[in-house]
């Protein structure tokens, strides 16, 4: 039986799906990146549709906002041009993508299988509150790192990406 | 006497190649002088073990035993029986006799090549005097690194292939063998005695504390054994032997055939036989026969050698065969002609060597074809080498025939068939001797540049008198060795009894003294806990 | 409601076509957005399991990944900027000289 | 007894002398190395007759006399010890080796004179004697083994004493192989020996094996084995079918040694050893016939190769091989004592043959071809004469030593096998032919060698006295054995009887037919003197009377001549089946294709291997990280299905 | 309930290590060019500083912040190693960075970070925890990469690394998500499955994919192929690191999961036992055939890489792992010396711009640079296993703890691959003293700093090969102490 969230649900996922699957078979990065961007927004719409809408705004302002704008800079940048389709790796073209959908199906299938049965959870939404008292307690630690990690890879980006004085 | 005497003897040329370290690397004189001395002192430091020596007590003598590793528990722990005795001995004096030898032929690198021969000195020691399993591995192993310099730095042509080629035949048993020394460690560690200790082990077998199930003891066996066989070496694992020898410098072929093959023939008589009885005696035959092929192969194709140290090299395989025979045939008179024959074989060998190396200081060559009739120019290298010749084909009142005979006669008593085979490598070792000596030294000469070939010097008279005064005594004297390996040779076939012995069908033991673990299925924890869990035993940790 | 299973699947499919689209494409970028994909994957799996567990753990997780994917994301820009810079492609095809 | 009891200086004397010679001799004059060399002998000599003296002195409990010196192996059980023996039939041995070697010795000093080698030879056969001196004093197998092998050793240096030519180092080879051959089977023999008895020394093995029921008739048994063993021994040292082919070629050897070693001693050595061993022979019927059959074989057949042979030496050398033979004719028809006789008299005349031959070369400037003689009897006459004793000797003619020991022997054979006694006889015949066809080429007829080259003169004193010497016991030596000069009592068998005594019974049958049937043996002395006389004639008519005829007969004879002349082309037989063979096998077979390809090919292969796999294994490297992914992706669906699928 | 102060204590070397990387990194600006040398010393001051840091947690062990770290004696052992392994190899690149002209104070800025994620990983007891230190190791790693900015070849390696290692964090990230969901917790100790039906395929593929996520962290097959270009393109000061820190902490925080999941030993037995078996062999047949000394060291570290997954086969295939546990963490710290050792001279010998790092630019090396010779011959020497070193006596204990599980395969399997590998090994000491060399090659001075890093690597690995003593009793500690 169709109910609403799960129509929603279906409408978001075709997207998602359609907009991974175009990542793949677009040939322009910028096209790519795009698609990208897509699949995050319906993740986003998901995730407000599990009652996570914190998560869902980040999801919308950090990721498809900040990470994928810096993305889509970066092929302007660099003036991407379009991809090549002939296969030079043609290990990569005629075991591994194969492969890469044996994948799919399999874990899809596994998990499928695993799941099925779990029926659904309450769809509760989560207050932000407590997202940030576990956050800040409990997972203080790893936040504290995740600075560090920021800082280190601010020092790779200026390390990296500076040009060399002499020139 | 000394309480530390084995350890003295054992790092005393290490100390010395810390001594050499500081000289200059152009010195070659004193770099040379001092070798030798430390080379010597090793040697009169070694003759008080004779001082030392027990005649008739079974068990091992002179012991040092130390704690090293507490887990797993390794000991210091080195002792000499009758066995070890002389192949101390035999090391201690082929080493500066080795010295003497390169005193002129080696010129590169002349501080390298000192540190390598006293390295090897001690390596070889070690092996000799180590009653812990680790110990003796160790040493083991150790030994192997100078003689690949040896081989590989000073050889002649191929010598990068043949020095590779030694050390990977070589670490192809040796690795094996670790494995199987683990895996008797793990049998006595489930017993409840974890040890390395060689006499440890042999105790707790012969008291029946361990029994090996029969497979288990097969597989033990033919690790530890196949690492000693390519040491020997056994037909067929001889072919890194010829290479070897024909690469290595004098006094790196000296020392391969004076000490480092007989580290197989005394890991066969110190493990092989009172470790492992039952497998031992279930596959003598097999060894026999391949020792018997070895006998005559190795004699057949050393006659049809063009090398002249290929030839030697060849004539070892065949009398190896000799001493892994007499060893199988499990007969105290075989045994101890086997023990007699290693020492034979060094000096015997070593003496061919030693002229080869002569030869080749003065030609730079090994070919046959190269030399003949070379008895003119030469007459007292001509002499000394026909006298190895002879002491090498077993020539009675000298010392090969003593031990051949001993092998031969022991083996006899319960194999006429195998001794039989046997002796004709008698003849054999006639025919490939004789027949290089009269193409190398008989006749007329045959090159001008032979004709100008100086005699010996007194220096390598010297060393060949040395050798040859030791063939002598060898083969007139024999009770003096005899007599001090005697108890040895008991001891082992005593210790090749066990108390009681288990139905040869393989049935396992139960409880935890025993352990098959090569029934036991590779499962993972957890899945097949209860099967599992009655195997393994926790390593006793702190 | 929705069966949770429908978005393990979901986040499974996504994952898979990340892997799939990481063999599949050849230009530097988009494998990497590729693996950017197989994160987000990961991400809904995380949320779906914090419902489905009613642990909010799985909502911090996916904090965590999307800080750990910026400054991924930065890092590796920066290096194919400079692969970029000195090859003047971004093809990996042609990114191959170490090898063998 | 201080000789008796001090027995080892006998044999050491001639070591030290070698020693001296061999190590120190380099810058000594000639003189003095002859001083040397003889004067060891001539002591060893002297103290060997003062031994026999004081071993007359013994009481007969006290025989064998038996003295230990020391330990020489000694190991689980298993002792040897340098022990030396004296009995009747080692005094005789003794007498024999130490006379006639110090006789050949005073002759070396002469002959070798002017040999670059001097010190070299006299160093060897010094060296020599010693061994031979502990072969026969051993007091067990082993230690005769030493000697035996060591006589082996000299054998080879003598041989090869003229190392610059191939021919002589070459035969010193074969000389050894052969006799390693024979060595092999006398190692076994000993193992055997051992294992049956406990011990090697004569004097527990051969009263034990006395005492052992004998192997039945036509059967194997361990007493068989162990004779059978030992002759396959006596066959290498002693130069019996099939292992004669050596003493032919050791003639490469300076003729003294030929004398010495070839002849008189070393080669007897064999028949010494299966009288030393009797006792199992005794018990060993086969043995005893396999003994007599090859004694008697090779008598004939080396006899037929005598016939056609050129080479002085030659001929005696095959003679010697024939002569052999009879002397394990007599062993293997049980006539020990004969045997030992015959050894003795062989000794004498075999000896003087030797040393005039080397006399007559020494006269022809080292030619050794008898159709490039002839006609010395005046210039030589010496030699001549004293050839001619040796001549009459081992040619039969009654009185002479030859005769006594040949006619005993053929009449032992005679009771014991009908055929073995025709072979026998007809050998005599041929035994006189071609030694009178040799002293006729020799000494008579023209003068076929070329006087302007060839200055023959008599040999210097040092020569010809051990000649005359020789001679005289040639004609001597036999009449202490012969029952018909001495009433009835032959004293050779007589004092060997003590040593002999567990096998007595045939000689004991012997003594008590010659004491019945005088008739009938003299009718069997016959025989041989006719056969004897024959060959004589024939010769005399061959080689004086018309001297075209051996030609005529070699054509009319032609295959059977080819076959003569051509040695049976055993020696062909021999390379062709067995040396090439092997040595072929060894080559192509055992170290190039064995160990080479097969052995070294492996391991080089196994490396090979794996330097292939490794390359392929690092394609996989190919440098494109989607290949990498597309890895690590067929990783992941192994490693979750194994444990998806796998791990329950 | 903000977090105890005793929290802090715990994890004192990470403070001190962020601690100094900040202050290197602020000090980079206002320090002159020429004077980063002074930098480099603050860094090694605070990576021996966080090596007395470990004071610390020894002396407050625990679990730190409501769970997710823990101090023992397990994470101290590996603490060290990462720390010494740091210690090293910002001394021993100082020549290096100053001959090649690179920037010393980010570089060491990085290293000290990245430690500082590798101690995290050390003594993480909680996914996320680990997670994210292992991101703070490879992070930086990757800058470490491609650290020779204009070096393509440093580049694509960077790009290598860090492409594939974004690949193989997805998987570890969803086995994450897949643990999670089917436990209900990640933290270690509490990760039992769920009563559902669905739990225990989760949880399979779940740890599956955590397994394939650190076994590409290790350069196990068949997830290794990074492995040699990544080191052989990177700056060798940093292959140095790459080739220990990192995989440290990765051993470490698999035996962690293995120790504290009960679930995991089971799982992972086969998937461990096949990797071990394809590691050692990719590793060792691939090296027979290279050229260049670099990548064959590379491939050797995959080898060895195998053989520390039997030690890890041996811990999983029984109820007693201590014995596997002691093996791998001993092999650890032998390898990491050895194999630091190693590469820094490759390093030194490379010359500018890395160059001359074929074997065939080691001929004649024993007589050109006889120290230097003799440190490379004793460190392959222990990467082969011969006795009096480090290396035996880890190969010795992993075939022990192989024997003690039964492995009796996978131990032969083991001895077959060490006679594979002397041969290579043996190969370089072949050209450097066997061979007369044909073009000469200018030897650089040596760096008195390089010189000290070689020194006590070698002065170690004999220490450790004939004194083991204590370190394996540590390690015995350390491996009773992991739960």
């Amino acid at each position: 039986m169709i109910t609403p969230q799960i129509a929603i649900f279906l409408v978001l996922a075709a997207v998602a799906v359609a907009g991974a699957v175009s990542l793949i078979v677009q040939r322009h990065p910028i096209h790519s990146a795009l698609s990208l961007i897509v699949v995050m927004v319906a993740l986003a719409g998901l995730y407000l549709l599990q009652g996570a809408e914190f998560v869902a705004a980040v999801q919308i302002i950090v990721y498809a906002g900040a990470i994928m704008v810096l993305f889509v800079f970066v092929i302007m940048l660099l003036n991407a041009g379009e991809e090549e389709r002939s296969n030079v790796s043609r290990m990569a073209r005629f075991v591994g993508a194969p492969l890469g959908v044996v994948f799919l199906v399999e874990v899809a299938y596994w998990i499928g299988r695993a799941t099925s049965h779990l029926g659904s959870a309450p769809a509760e939404t989560v207050s932000t509150r407590d997202l940030s008292t576990l956050l800040f307690r409990e997972y203080v630690f790893p936040f504290e790192l995740t600075s560090f990690l920021i800082l280190i890879a601010l020092l790779g980006a200026l390390v990296l990406a500076r040009r060399e004085e002499s020139n | 006497m000394p309480a530390y005497l084995l350890s003295f003897l054992t790092f005393w040329p290490v100390v010395g190649t810390l001594a050499l370290l500081l000289l200059r690397d152009d010195d070659h004189v004193w770099i040379r002088r001092l070798a030798m001395t430390v080379a010597v002192v090793e040697f009169v430091a070694s003759l008080l073990l004779l001082r030392g020596f027990d005649l008739h007590a079974a068990g091992y003598q002179l012991e040092e035993f130390h704690n090293w590793i507490p887990q797993p528990p390794i000991h210091y722990h080195l002792g000499i029986d009758g066995l070890s005795l002389f192949l101390i001995l035999l090391t201690t004096l082929l080493t500066p006799i080795s010295i003497l030898a390169s005193w002129k032929s080696i010129d590169q690198r002349v501080k390298g090549f000192f540190i390598c021969l006293l390295v090897l000195e001690t390596g070889v020691i070690g092996v000799f005097v180590s009653l812990d399993l680790f110990l003796f591995f160790l040493f083991w192993e150790v030994m192997l690194i100078p003689m690949y310099f040896l081989i590989g730095i000073w050889g002649h042509g191929r010598r990068i292939y043949a020095a590779l080629k030694f050390v990977l035949y070589t670490m192809f048993g040796s690795i094996l063998m670790l494995v199987a020394i683990l895996w008797l460690y793990r049998v006595t560690a489930v017993a409840g005695y974890p040890t390395f200790d060689v006499s440890q082990i042999q105790a707790l077998l012969s008291n029946g504390t361990i029994t090996l199930p029969v497979r288990t003891e097969y597989l033990l066996f033919g690790a530890f054994f196949l690492a000693f066989a390519i040491k020997v070496p056994l037909f067929p694992l001889h072919t890194w032997l010829p290479d070897a020898h024909t690469e290595a410098p004098t006094a790196g072929s000296v020392m391969l055939a004076g000490v480092l093959l007989k580290m197989g023939i005394y890991g066969m008589l110190r493990f092989c036989l009172p470790l492992f009885p039952d497998a031992a005696r279930q596959f003598a035959p097999y060894i026999a026969v391949l020792a018997i092929i070895g006998i005559i192969y190795g004699a057949l194709v050393a006659m049809v050698q063009v090398d002249l140290k290929r030839l030697v090299a060849y004539s070892s395989v065949s009398h190896l065969g000799f001493v892994v025979l007499g060893i199988f045939a499990f007969h105290p008179i075989s045994i101890q002609g086997a023990v007699y024959q290693m020492l034979n074989h060094g000096i015997s060998t070593g003496a061919l060597f030693l002229c080869v190396g002569m030869l080749y200081d003065r030609r730079h060559t090994h070919l046959i074809s190269e030399f003949g009739g070379l008895a003119t120019p030469m007459p007292v290298l001509a002499a000394l080498y026909l006298f190895s010749c002879f002491a090498s084909a077993g020539l009675p009142m000298l010392n090969g025939f003593v031990g051949e005979f001993l092998i031969l006669a022991g083996t006899f008593q319960k194999h006429a068939d195998w001794a039989s085979w046997a002796a004709l490598g008698v003849i054999f070792s006639a025919v490939y001797l004789l027949w290089s000596y009269q193409r190398v030294f008989f006749g007329s000469l045959t090159q001008d540049k032979n004709g100008k070939l100086p005699d010996l010097d007194m220096r390598e008279r010297g060393i060949l008198f040395v050798m040859a005064a030791l063939i002598l005594w060898m083969g007139i004297g024999s009770p003096f060795f005899t007599r001090r390996t005697e108890a040895y040779t008991q001891n082992v076939l005593q210790l090749m009894q066990r108390p009681q012995a288990y139905n040869a069908g393989g049935s396992r033991t139960n409880g935890t003294s025993s352990t098959d673990l090569d029934h036991a299925p590779v499962t993972p924890p957890g899945l097949n806990a209860a099967a599992y869990a009655g195997v393994a035993d926790p390593v006793k940790l702190k | 409601m929705v069966p949770t299973s429908y978005f393990l699947v979901l986040s499974a499919v996504l994952f898979g076509l990340g892997v799939i689209a990481f063999i599949f494409k050849r230009n530097i970028l988009t494998i990497f957005m590729s693996s950017e994909l197989m994160l987000n994957a990961v991400n809904l799996a995380f949320v779906s399991f914090s419902r489905l567990l009613g642990q909010l753990q799985g909502q911090v997780f996916v904090f965590f990944v999307i800080v750990v994917a910026a400054a991924e994301a930065s890092v590796g820009l920066a290096i194919i900027i400079l692969i970029h810079r000195n090859r003047g492609t971004l093809d990996v095809e042609n990114v191959d000289s170490l090898k063998d | 007894m201080p000789v008796l009891t001090y027995l080892w200086i006998i044999p050491l004397l001639p070591l030290l002398g070698a020693a001296a010679n061999g190590i120190f001799g380099v810058r000594w004059p000639k003189n003095v190395i002859s001083a040397v060399a003889l004067s060891s002998t001539t002591l060893s000599f002297l103290l060997a007759l003062e031994a026999v003296r004081e071993f007359f002195t013994l009481s007969p409990n006290q025989i064998p006399w038996i003295r230990t010196y020391f330990t020489w192996i000694s190991a689980g059980g298993f002792q040897a010890d340098f022990a030396l023996q004296v009995d009747q039939l080692t005094v005789i041995m003794l007498l024999v080796v130490t006379g006639v070697g110090w006789l050949i010795h005073i002759y070396s000093t002469g002959y070798m004179h002017d040999d670059p080698g001097f010190r070299r030879f006299f160093s060897y056969l010094n060296l020599f004697m010693f061994f031979m001196l502990v072969l026969i004093l051993a007091a067990n197998y082993l230690l005769m083994f030493v000697g035996w092998e060591g006589v082996g050793l000299c054998s080879y240096l003598l041989i090869g004493f003229f190392f610059l030519k191939q021919s002589a180092t070459n035969a010193g080879n074969k000389a050894f192989w052969v006799n390693r051959i024979g060595d092999f089977g006398f190692l076994l023999g000993l193992f055997l020996i051992f294992r049956t008895f406990g011990s090697l020394d004569f004097s527990i093995v051969l009263p034990r094996a006395a005492g052992m029921t004998a192997d039945p008739a036509g059967q194997i048994g361990t007493l068989t084995t162990i004779a059978l063993l030992l002759f396959v021994g006596a066959v290498g040292k002693s130069a019996q079918l099939p292992l004669y082919v050596w003493l032919p070629d050791a003639m490469e050897g300076p003729t003294p040694v030929s004398a010495l070693i070839h002849a008189a001693t070393m080669v007897t050595a064999g028949v010494y050893m299966v009288v030393r061993s009797h006792a199992i022979f005794l018990n060993a019927p086969v043995a005893m016939q396999v003994v007599g059959v090859i004694g008697c074989a090779t008598a004939l057949f080396a006899a037929t190769i005598g016939l056609v042979q050129t080479d002085i030496k030659k001929v005696l050398a095959y003679s010697t091989v024939s002569q052999l033979g009879y002397m394990f004719l007599a062993c293997g028809v049980g006539a020990f004592g004969a045997g030992i006789f015959h050894l003795m008299t062989h000794a004498f005349f075999k000896g003087l043959l030797f040393l005039a031959a080397g006399s007559v070369i020494h006269a022809m400037g080292g030619e050794q071809d008898m159709r490039k003689m002839g006609g010395l009897r005046k210039k030589i006459p010496v030699t001549f004469w004293t050839m001619f004793m040796a001549t009459l000797a081992i040619a039969g003619a009654p009185g002479f030593s030859g005769f006594f020991s040949k006619d005993e022997i053929l009449n032992e054979a005679q009771r014991v096998s009908p055929v073995l006694w025709g072979l026998g006889v007809l050998t005599a015949g041929l035994t006189a032919f071609y030694m009178f066809r040799l002293l006729f080429l020799t000494f008579f007829g023209a003068e076929r060698y070329d006087e302007h080259h060839v200055h023959v003169h008599e040999s210097p004193k040092n020569m010809t006295i051990p000649l005359i010497v020789l001679a005289v016991l040639s004609v001597c030596g036999g009449w202490m054995a012969a029952p018909q000069l001495n009433g009835g009592v032959n004293h050779f068998q007589q004092f060997l009887a003590p040593v002999l005594a567990t096998g007595a019974e045939p000689a004991a049958a012997a003594a008590e037919a010659s004491g019945g049937g005088a008739e009938i043996l003299q009718a069997l002395f016959g025989a041989p003197v006719i056969a004897g006389l024959l060959g004589f004639f024939l010769a005399w008519w061959f080689y004086i009377k018309s001297p075209e005829a051996p030609k005529k007969l070699a054509d009319s004879l032609s295959p059977l001549y080819k076959l003569f002349s051509g040695k049976y082309f055993i020696d062909e037989l021999y390379q062709a089946a067995i040396v090439h063979p092997l040595v072929w096998i060894s080559d192509k077979v055992l170290w190039h294709a064995v160990d080479e390809r097969a052995i070294d090919g492996t391991v080089n292969g196994v490396a090979f291997v794996s330097r292939e796999t490794g390359d392929r294994v690092r394609r996989a490297t190919t440098g494109n990280i989607r290949s990498y992914a597309t890895w690590i992706v067929l990783g992941v669906l192994v490693f979750t299905s194994l444990l998806l699928w796998m791990v329950d | 309930m903000f977090p105890p102060i005793q929290d802090l204590y715990r994890i004192a070397p990470e403070i001190v290590l962020c601690g100094f990387g900040m202050l290197v990194m602020l000090l980079a600006p206002v320090v002159s060019k020429a004077r980063h040398g002074v930098l480099a010393g603050i860094s090694l001051v605070g990576a021996a500083l966080a090596l007395v840091a470990t004071y610390y947690p020894a002396r407050y062990g625990g679990l730190a912040y409501s769970g997710l770290f823990r101090a023992d004696a397990f994470s101290l052992f590996v603490h060290w190693i990462v720390c010494g392994a740091a210690f090293l190899v910002i001394l021993g690149s100082i020549g290096y960075l100053k001959r090649d002209d690179l920037d010393a104070a980010e570089f060491c800025a990085l290293i000290l970070f990245a430690t500082a994620g590798m101690g995290v990983m050390a003594g993480a007891h909680e996914l996320l925890t680990a997670f994210i230190g292992l991101e703070m190791s490879s992070i930086s790693s990757y800058i470490l990469a491609s650290y020779r900015r204009d070096a393509p070849r440093s580049n694509e390696a960077a790009m290598k690394y860090f492409l594939l290692g974004s690949f193989a964090t997805a998987f570890f990230l969803y086995g994450i998500a897949l643990s999670f969901g089917a436990t209900g917790s990640t933290h270690l100790d509490l990760m039992m499955p769920l009563a559902n039906d669905s739990a225990h395929t989760l949880l399979k593929i779940g740890l599956g994919f955590i397994f394939i996520g650190l076994a590409f962290k290790v350069a196990a097959a068949p997830f290794q192929l990074w492995t040699p270009d990544v080191y052989e393109g990177a700056p060798t000061p940093v292959t140095a690191l790459l080739s220990t820190g990192p995989k440290a902490a990765a051993f470490a925080l698999a035996l962690r999961i293995m120790a504290s999941v009960d679930a995991a030993a089971p799982l992972w037995f086969w998937a461990l036992w096949v990797a071990a078996a394809l590691s050692m062999f990719a590793g060792n047949l691939s090296a027979i055939v290279q050229t260049s000394v670099k990548r064959m060291l590379a491939y050797s570290s995959i080898a060895h890489a195998g053989y520390i997954l039997v030690a890890l086969t041996a811990a999983a295939a029984t109820d007693h792992p201590e014995a596997g546990i002691a093996a791998a963490l001993f092999y650890l710290v032998g390898y990491a010396l050895v194999k630091m050792g190693a590469f820094l001279i490759v390093a030194q010998l490379g010359g500018p711009g890395e160059r001359h790092v074929d074997i065939e630019d080691f001929t004649g090396l024993g007589r050109r640079q006889p120290a230097m010779a003799a440190c490379l011959s004793l460190f392959l020497l222990s990467l082969l296993g011969l006795p009096i070193t480090a290396g035996f006596l880890g190969k010795f204990y992993v075939f022990n703890a192989a024997l003690e599980s039964n492995l009796i395969w996978l131990a032969i399997l083991l001895a077959l691959n060490s006679v594979i590998g002397a041969y290579y090994y043996l190969r370089v000491i072949v050209v450097m003293y066997m061979r007369e060399s044909s073009t000469e090659i200018v030897a650089e001075p040596v760096p008195w700093t390089l010189s000290a890093v070689l020194w006590i690597a070698a002065a170690g690995t004999v220490f450790a090969g004939l004194f083991p003593a204590r370190i394996i009793d540590f390690a015995a500690k350390a491996a009773l102490n992991i739960r």
